[in-house]
């Protein structure tokens, strides 16, 4: 069961375990405010681990390991890989304010983000119901003690109690959906579950069904979709900037590579049913996160109804992937692919976002009210320059690459040519212009309005400025030839239904 | 040399390089190197009219390259008759404008040029885009910089106004991002505009699809009844927005109709041209009353523009050649005149900070110069003969005679409309007895200014004098166009 | 006593009940909530044990172990937050956490 | 399910409590019942009673009940693979070793946070 | 006899009730011996105590003073139940039945003979963790139930100190279960009977004391530290927080206490004799033919006897001392010992087969 093949495929989430294993013992000893050593060890680790991973997804061979239980393919990897630069940017962004506001006395943010990161992996590269929720309990306890991070605000602490309360109530749905699954097809193996299904060896039908609406509602907590959406406004407004940065950006990779192996991999002979499913939480996800985001007047919370309405696009993309009951590959990859790339696209843009958000805040003062941006543009027009790219793009607005994404998934969409189908691209349309109001408002805030006088000109260090600049680079480059991502999701997703 | 590239991405790139040099120490050098930019994007298109073969209808100076190559997108460009014009007329005004706000604009130099040049790139790859999602993504970009030009550099109820043109523009067209996508699948997997023209598609489809693409022109061309953006826009809009606004934004509209909704969707053209007919007259008739009544200089000339488009929307679905030969010299000629109506309003503002009609009067004893400039712009808005503004109208409402006279003379009351609203404004403004302090101060128009009036003047007087130049080259695609509407694309 | 499946995917359900309706609502003490999310995954490990007995295969009761000790984790941390919120609150009633709203 | 063998157990606990009640109730039979409020008051050693009794305590006591948790869970979870410790061999073992690496960072942590130090 | 009765019961009660009345009688044959020894614990901890410091103890009830256990049970049993005005009631009476609940019913599984356990189940040992883990609950309530500051403290002071040795001693258990490779407890004792000195004679030198010696150690110490005895006595400590959580019980609700303390003196001695000194079986192979609970309970009383020795010789720890300890030497100690233990498994040295 566990061959040479089986460490070739964790090799580098081994090296991920250990440093981060040695990183929490390092920094032990660290006394430096800023936690070089830390920093830089972390970052050195993320990197390699990056470079492991994209290695692996270039030569696009699928090593299963560990019995099955484990598989590394390319859409796995470039996943993984995606999830450790994303974590290392969160980190470079993260450092200074975490140092302003005590979050630094201990390496914990450090090892923490780490140890989220090892969870992401497995979420992403499990092959059996058991490592799945084993990488997702890891990345959600992690999460947890992330957003409590700093204990003497009151406010972080709400919010953690919350998001622990929902989360750990979402776990256990997942897991009741899971059980359910398991009773009817009598494994936890992915592989297997679909082939039980597929050749219809059960035989308990609403045993599965009634698993599979567990499963999904679990999921869709996790995805933060409406109606399972309670938790998002208040852990993204309530947690330390740099820690809703960290569950906004790698974790959604994480959703979706599980959603990808428990869905799609495992039971895509039900996908009509959880297809329909999805169609109800993106429906209500995007009109509940658009139409809300226009009420808040504090930017963590509207992007986080943002965030759910996004993630209304994405469930778009994944409920158009097998199309009037029939499986075709072709369908298929466009619509997972459109899906991975919105995801992909909406980390890169949710990174930039909140760095800025990040940068502007202060020792002692949170940049998290709308109009604490008023007057960027006087003060700095690059940041707002990179805060507007990020705004256009979320609205979907080219030549920013969050366009793509959007045309991506309602390509998709459309593609399945069914009426209902075409009225909810034309729903989401739609609420993507009230979404853009929003956005809109933000641009407003700092290019059209009077900066406070008291508000000093920005520094930023050289590293988060270069990160910033390269990421804000990047939206705008992958706006003008988003097509090598594009094919490089396609590709990914046709990897890993072929495997 | 691949000169519609050259055309689109030199202002572009130009624009991007100001970006970075946000010193106010820099606003002179700022200003020159726009001047030069802007200029050099002009010179590159004064190829394409040398090159341009009049006799053919088929697409010139073409480029394609795979761009995206999950979705078949191409970047594909190319220019016909039908959009050859647009091309260095936005190149034009943008050097107008640049000239025109050189002292106008004192905050932010670099941001305001860097946005306009970028605007005219924009505008430019919309203009020559061949491929759907290359000309869609070239016609939402310019939402950006022109949301940003209004809301940073307007006036007082900027945010309203920029809110309101960009989501008014965006509704509109993201419902067309639908029908592109349902134009992808239809078709196969592919953007190629070309080859939608030849798509055949039932009633029902043709329907749809004319009516998504009619939801973004519309508004942007902009149609009674989705024109109460342009109004509030234009008057808040700093005057150099407004002029690119007038002269060429509302054209990417009309421009939509030529290249989308007409030849694709041929059959629902033809069963809706009654719709579109009344509504261009209501346009024409009922804004031109509108117009009338206005104290606000700009809304007015913002109102004029809403009729003037509208014998543009009613030349095209005239479905003859003098209509649509028509409906696009008045493109053209709209692009100079509103150009020139806005910049001369700008020049009075930059010195009174008011647009109240009832503010001014008796400008032509302080400025006369001026006033003779503005009386010629007048006179070509009305679309008095042997300006520019004559041309199309003229030809619009001769077609609309051929196609019915009820229709002929409904539109050409316009003319006495487009008379009353002009002269009465130019009587108020600048004739009679100086009635306040404020306009006795007034100084004559510069060098600087007057270099603009000139150019400006210059091209309404030759094109009213001389149009064969513009009609010759749009003759053969118009043509072609037509014979492609007439044929049902139903099977 | 002949107990079959159903019974125990019954008290399962009924567990698993019992605990939803205790997240929603009680308002009153956050521990109770922590227990009742405990008993969320004790619902699950019933299902897990049940299947696992009558399918005969094992990897089910592999599962509960990897369960219990996940829910340790989490009852460790939700404590550790639980603690660190009456110190800033000196309260745990869930009525009381209205900071965040919107 | 055969859970014959697990009878006893439950008897036993029945019988256990028993032995726990009986007493209390015996004892409440023959002893006196003569309260008053001195004798019924809480002990302070002699002092009024002051302030709540369930008063706020250090952290550190809620500290060793999170870590028994875990730990406590680790050694359930260790168990198993003691009593199949033959039958999984030595890969089974290199594979607790790893756990319990795992488990040793976490101690050392804590150990260096000055979780298990008291003063 | 036993057999005939058993049928006889069977026939008569059918399927159902005999089991239950059967066991009953087997427990209560358990549980009245235990009364009576935990009865007369108390008398040899204060005859031991007496001696160790050189003066008599108890002397003047009957010979020895063997009524003595007598008379103070009467005396508690006719004492006032005293109820604290404060006290939340019904916890406050659930306190000393949770106490001893455990301390009997983990009895459940130790083996007296071979085979010769009430419930002789294959999770034995962790049976007996998981019932025993109960006893902490019967101190907590009492010390919440009271309202009142020192059961309180006492209470808290009790309970972390209880669960930070349980780990130690679940790591004792642990290596005990992995050589053994069976969680019976039975089979825990007769894996002790086989070994290179086993066939020599010399049994006692087999038994799992001997390799897992430092366990052994731990759980000596750490089993004393669990039943709060002195000089582990946190809870109670008389010179700082009086009684501990037992402060404001009276009478029986105090002797239940007393007599959970003392059942679970006994429960831990008799599990000690069974993981690490053999159980029943005896220490060098000559004296087999007396038999195994005589053994069994002659070992249970040795290590009893180490409980008073201790008390009665080492002064009492600091509380932080005691969670030092606890936390800083034995859990190393024994997770280190553990894998030493698995890898002597692993290795050629292997004297487990």
């Amino acid at each position: 069961m566990i061959d040479r093949y089986s460490w070739v495929a964790v090799y580098p989430e081994l090296v991920l375990l250990i440093m981060s294993c040695v990183i929490t013992l390092v920094d032990l000893g660290e006394k430096r405010r800023m936690r070089d050593t830390t920093h830089w060890l972390t970052m050195l680790t993320l990197a390699v681990v990056a470079g492991m991973f994209f290695t692996y997804a270039v030569n696009a061979n699928t090593i299963y390991g560990f019995g099955n239980m484990f598989v590394a393919d390319s859409l796995a990897s470039w996943l993984k890989g995606f999830a450790a630069v994303s974590v290392m940017v969160v980190l470079i962004y993260a450092r200074p304010y975490a140092a302003d506001r005590d979050m630094m006395r201990g390496g914990e943010l450090y090892s923490l983000s780490l140890f989220s990161l090892l969870g992401i992996c497995f979420m992403i590269s499990g092959n059996n119901m058991l490592l799945l929720y084993l990488g997702l309990e890891l990345l959600t306890l992690s999460s947890y003690a992330l957003v409590a991070l700093r204990r003497d605000d009151s406010q972080a602490t709400e919010a953690a109690m919350k998001y622990f309360v929902l989360g750990a109530m979402a776990s256990g749905f997942l897991l009741y959906g899971m059980s359910m699954i398991y009773g009817a097809t009598g494994s936890l193996d992915i592989g297997e579950i679909f082939r039980v299904i597929n050749l219809g060896l059960f035989e308990h039908q609403q045993v599965l069904v009634f698993g599979l609406v567990f499963l999904v509602a679990g999921l869709a907590f996790k995805l933060g979709a409406v109606p399972f959406h309670m938790w998002v406004p208040d852990v993204y407004n309530g947690a330390p900037t740099a820690v809703t940065l960290l569950i906004a950006s790698a974790p959604k990779l994480a959703a979706f590579g599980i959603i990808i192996r428990l869905l799609v991999d495992g039971l895509l002979p039900l996908a009509a049913d959880w297809q329909q499913m999805f169609g109800i939480l993106a429906v209500a996800s995007l009109f509940i996160g658009n139409v809300a985001a226009i009420a808040q007047s504090n930017i963590k919370r509207m992007l986080a109804y943002s965030t759910i309405s996004q993630v209304g696009f994405i469930l778009l993309g994944l409920m158009s992937g097998v199309q009037s009951g029939e499986f075709t590959a072709d369908a298929a990859q466009a619509a997972y692919g459109s899906a991975m790339f919105y995801v992909i696209t909406y980390v890169l843009t949710t990174l930039a976002t909140f760095g800025i958000l990040l940068l502007l805040a202060r020792d002692g003062f949170e940049a998290d009210q709308i109009s604490d941006l008023a007057g960027l543009n006087q003060r700095s027009p690059l940041y707002a320059g990179i805060m507007a790219m990020c705004m256009f793009s979320m609205a979907g607005i080219p030549p920013l690459v969050g366009f793509y994404a959007k045309f991506a998934v309602l390509q998709a969409l459309i593609s399945t040519g069914t009426v209902t189908h075409i009225a909810i691209a034309v729903f989401a349309v739609i609420m993507s212009l009230i979404g853009a109001f929003y956005y809109l408002r933000v641009v407003k805030v700092m290019y059209f309005d009077a900066a406070d006088p008291q508000a000093g000109p920005i520094r930023a260090r050289w590293d988060v400025k270069g990160v910033l600049s390269i990421n804000a680079a990047l939206m705008l480059v992958l706006g003008l030839v988003p097509g090598g991502l594009m094919a490089l999701c396609t590709e990914a997703i046709l990897n890993a239904l072929r495997g | 040399m691949a000169w519609l590239s050259l055309a689109i991405w030199v202002p572009i790139v130009v624009g991007v390089l100001l970006l970075p040099l946000n010193k106010p120490g820099h606003a002179n050098m700022v200003r020159w190197l726009a001047l030069v930019g802007s200029i050099v994007g002009l010179l590159v298109t004064v190829p394409l009219y040398t090159g341009f073969d009049t006799q053919t209808a088929q697409m010139q100076f073409v480029e394609k390259a795979l761009w995206i190559s999950s979705f078949n997108v191409h970047y594909y460009l190319g220019v016909d008759g039908l959009s050859f014009w647009f091309v260095p007329l936005t190149a034009f005004i943008t050097v107008i404008v640049v000239i025109a706000s050189w002292q106008s604009i004192t905050e932010r130099v670099n941001q305001y040029m860097a946005a306009f040049l970028i605007l005219s790139g924009l505008m430019v790859g919309v203009f020559t885009a061949l491929d759907g999602m290359l000309f869609y993504v070239f016609f939402e970009a310019t939402l950006i910089p022109m949301y940003l030009i209004i809301g940073v550099w307007g006036g007082p109820r900027k945010i309203y106004a920029a809110f309101k043109f960009f989501l008014y523009t965006l509704l509109g067209s993201l419902l067309t991002l639908v029908a592109l996508i349902y134009l992808y699948n239809v078709s196969g997997g592919s953007f190629d505009i070309l080859s939608w023209h030849a798509l055949p598609l039932s009633l029902t489809e043709q329907t749809w699809i004319f009516f998504a693409f009619f939801a973004a022109f519309a508004v942007k061309i902009p149609m009674w009844p989705v024109h109460t953006w342009l109004p509030d826009v234009h008057v808040e809009a700093p005057t150099g927005g407004s002029a690119v606004l007038a002269a060429i934004m509302l054209k990417l509209g009309a421009y939509g109709f030529l290249r989308f909704s007409l030849p694709i969707s041929p059959d629902a053209a033809q069963e809706y041209a009654w719709l579109m007919i009344g509504l261009s007259l209501v346009a024409v008739i009922y804004v031109g009353l509108v117009a009338i009544v206005q104290q606000d200089m700009k809304k007015l000339v913002a109102y004029s523009s809403v009729a003037h488009m509208g014998f543009v929307s009613l030349g095209f679905f005239l479905f003859n050649q003098l209509g649509m030969t028509g409906a696009i010299a008045q493109m053209i000629a709209h692009g100079f005149v509103s150009a020139a109506m806005f910049l001369a309003i700008g020049v009075l503002y930059d010195r009174m900070h008011t647009r109240e009609i009832s503010d001014y009067g008796g400008v032509v004893n302080t400025m006369p110069k001026f006033a003779a400039f503005a009386l010629l712009f007048a006179m070509a808005n009305a679309g008095l003969p042997a300006t520019a503004g004559f041309i199309g109208e003229w030809m619009v409402i001769l077609g609309a005679v051929q196609h019915s006279f009820t229709v002929g003379f409904l539109a050409a009351t316009a003319l006495i409309l487009g008379a009353s609203y002009s002269l009465l404004m130019y009587k108020k403004v600048y004739l009679g007895d100086i009635t306040n302090d404020h306009v006795r101060e007034l100084q004559d128009i510069n060098c600087r200014e007057m270099l603009v009036m000139v150019i400006l003047a210059v091209c309404v007087i030759y094109m009213g004098v001389h149009p064969k130049p513009f009609t010759d080259i749009m003759d053969t695609s118009v043509v072609n166009l037509l014979a492609h509407i007439a044929q049902s694309k139903l099977q | 006593m002949s107990l079959s499946l159903g019974h125990f995917l019954s008290l399962g359900a009924i567990l698993f009940a019992i605990s939803v309706v205790g997240i929603f609502l009680n308002r009153k003490n956050l521990i109770v909530l922590l227990m009742a999310i405990e008993l969320m995954l004790l619902a699950v490990n019933m299902n897990f044990v049940a299947f696992s007995y009558f399918l005969g295969d094992l990897h089910g009761q592999v599962f509960v172990f990897f369960i219990m000790t996940v829910a340790a984790a989490e009852a460790a941390i939700g404590l550790a937050i639980l603690v660190q919120l009456f110190r800033a609150r000196t309260s745990i009633s869930a009525d009381d956490l209205t900071t965040l709203k919107g | 399910m055969n859970l014959e063998q697990y009878l006893p157990v439950l008897l036993f606990i029945l019988v256990g409590s028993a032995v726990g009640v009986l007493p209390l109730v015996l004892g409440w039979i023959l002893g006196p019942t003569k309260p008053d409020p001195a004798k019924n008051s809480a002990y302070e050693c002699g002092f009024e009673v002051f302030d709540d009794a369930r008063m706020k305590f250090d952290v550190r006591y809620y500290l060793v009940a999170i870590l028994f948790i875990l730990f406590d869970l680790e050694i359930a979870f260790l168990f198993p693979w003691a009593v199949a410790l033959r039958d999984v061999g030595l890969a089974g073992f290199v594979a607790v070793l790893i756990f319990l690496t795992i488990l040793v960072v976490g101690f050392a942590y804590e150990w260096a946070k000055g979780a298990l130090t008291w003063e | 006899m036993m057999d005939s009765f058993y049928n006889w019961g069977a026939a008569t009660l059918g399927g159902i009730a005999w089991p239950v009345i059967w066991n009953l009688i087997k427990i209560i044959a358990i549980v009245a011996p235990l009364m009576i020894a935990v009865a007369y614990l108390t008398l040899w901890e204060r005859k031991l105590l007496g001696w160790i410091q050189v003066r008599y103890g108890p002397n003047r009830l009957g010979p020895w003073g063997l009524l003595q256990p007598l008379a103070d049970g009467l005396k508690l049993l006719t004492k006032e139940l005293i109820r604290p005005t404060a006290a939340s009631y019904k916890l406050y009476l659930l306190g000393p039945v949770m106490a001893i609940m455990p301390a009997l019913a983990a009895w459940v599984v130790i083996p007296f003979g071979p085979d010769l356990a009430l419930a002789n189940v294959h999770a034995g040992v962790l049976l007996v963790m998981a019932i025993t883990s109960i006893e902490v609950y019967g101190v907590i309530i009492a010390g919440w139930a009271s309202n009142s500051k020192y059961p309180f403290l006492g209470a808290i002071r009790a309970s972390a100190q209880m669960i930070s040795y349980e780990i130690a001693l679940g790591f004792c258990f642990l290596a005990v279960v992995m050589v053994t490779g069976s969680m019976n407890l039975s089979e825990i004792v007769r894996v002790q009977e086989v070994g290179w000195f086993a066939d020599k004679g010399l049994n006692f030198l087999s038994w799992n004391w001997l390799p897992l010696l430092p366990l052994f150690g731990v759980y000596m110490i750490s089993v004393v530290a669990e039943t709060n005895r002195p000089p582990f006595d946190m809870v109670e400590s008389e010179g700082e927080i009086v009684a501990g959580h037992m402060v404001e019980y009276s009478g029986m609700g105090f002797a239940i206490f007393f007599l959970a303390e003392y059942a679970s003196i006994w429960l831990v001695s008799f599990l000690g004799a069974v993981l690490f000194l053999g159980g029943w079986s005896s220490p060098v192979a000559f004296l087999d033919f007396i038999p195994g609970w005589i053994w069994l309970g002659l070992k249970a009383s040795v290590i009893v006897s180490w409980f008073i020795w201790i008390r009665g010789t080492f002064p009492r720890f600091r509380y932080d001392q005691v969670m030092r300890l606890g936390w800083k030497i034995f859990i190393p100690v024994t997770l280190i010992w553990v894998v030493v233990v698995g890898a002597w498994l692993f290795s050629p040295l292997n004297i487990w087969h």
